[in-house]
């Protein structure tokens, strides 16, 4: 299991490749990227608070609870935190699993907690002000199915 | 007892400061929301709606009737929009 | 939508980094791999054979369906076909959208149709054989959900 | 009426040819597999549990009672397991 919370910028192709290589156990590998996304058009950039300490140890529960859910044969989190523009990436997930169901299951499984359950913050700064993201009713719902 | 208590997001915006150190004889989160309410406007204004406020103690999220025996720290901040 | 059929290798890193590549719009990026396994340790090297023009045809038609069902900014379908040894990747597929849930549904459904209506046929060759991997119930079954 | 016939994975290897060209009467792909099952043992072998096999016509997954009139191009294969 490997989790990272860090301010600087990941390699998504890199880190993609780094993980599902040399897997000759593991037949399935599942990765979900968030990307800053512009919707209005006017989005100048994207800061992401979080709760040091609080953060690893909250990412790092998630991605237990996934490995007892399912057969996995690797677990990796990356999320950023910080300013960051447009286009960028803010996180990333990979599974690798014997079989596809478990790799995708316990890939949604994480994003769903990683949105509601990560003490992360959104605030995005437009040309009009800056203004938190709310946490939508969808995603707490989502976690409902687990 | 003493806490340390954080804040983020607008919660830390409304409140004006990251954290602070506090002396209180609250036994449960709730409690020390009255108390700090009850101190000044801005925790009042920042605690107005417990419903759209979440809470960790010593960084596990917790529910408003949690204890705080044994505490050290307490964190307030909005729902959670990670991702 | 980017549909590729080919017997060389691909880069899993550099087509996925390529896929997420400069997405303003779309927030979620899905990838899926699949790797071949060496469930015995005793698997020399995985053979598939396929139905040159159907192949192309079946999964242009599978991604164009995924398209009508999810809000997609992108879809991308690799499938080798020819010799590969334990380890080595067999296909990838990638999906972008607006929101996480969009993603995952194409890129799972993509992958259900790929394993049972895509034609393509494995065979396993191991130091006691050769053999055509049998479709398995639960693979069929799979479809029933879409 | 003349088609082409393809085969692939173990139905290829049980007729013993990739493919090959058939002039024929039949109206449907399951009297052509009649046909041919009755014309050799090898075609016999390879179609003899139809619940195993798939056909396509023109390059479309079709049903076994799917018609031939217009057809050019027919295969028949084992369930497909790609992905």
């Amino acid at each position: 299991m490997d989790v990272r919370v860090q301010e600087s910028g990941f390699d998504f192709g890199a880190e993609a490749a780094a993980f599902a290589a040399g897997r000759r156990d593991a037949g399935a590998v599942v990765t979900f990227t968030g990307i800053v996304r512009d919707d209005g058009g006017d989005l100048r950039e994207m800061l992401i608070e979080h709760y040091p300490g609080m953060t690893e140890r909250a990412i790092t529960a998630i991605a237990g609870e996934a490995a007892t859910r399912w057969a996995l044969d690797g677990v990796l989190v990356i999320h950023r935190h910080g300013r960051m523009t447009p286009g960028e990436m803010i996180m990333m997930v990979a599974t690798a699993a014997r079989h596809r169901a478990d790799a995708f299951a316990a890939a949604e499984f994480l994003m769903d907690y990683l949105k509601s359950r990560a003490p992360f913050w959104k605030k995005e700064i437009t040309a009009h002000g800056a203004a938190w993201v709310a946490a939508t009713v969808s995603d707490e719902a989502a976690l409902g199915r687990w | 007892m003493t806490l340390d208590l954080v804040y983020f997001a607008w919660v830390r915006e409304r409140i004006g400061v990251a954290g602070e150190r506090v002396d209180t004889g609250a036994q449960t989160v709730a409690e020390l929301v009255a108390e700090l309410s009850a101190r000044e406007a801005r925790y009042a204004a920042a605690f107005a709606d417990l419903s759209a406020l979440r809470c960790a103690v010593d960084q596990e999220l917790a529910d408003f009737d949690a204890p705080l025996a044994g505490a050290r720290e307490v964190a307030f901040f909005p729902p959670m929009t990670g991702g």
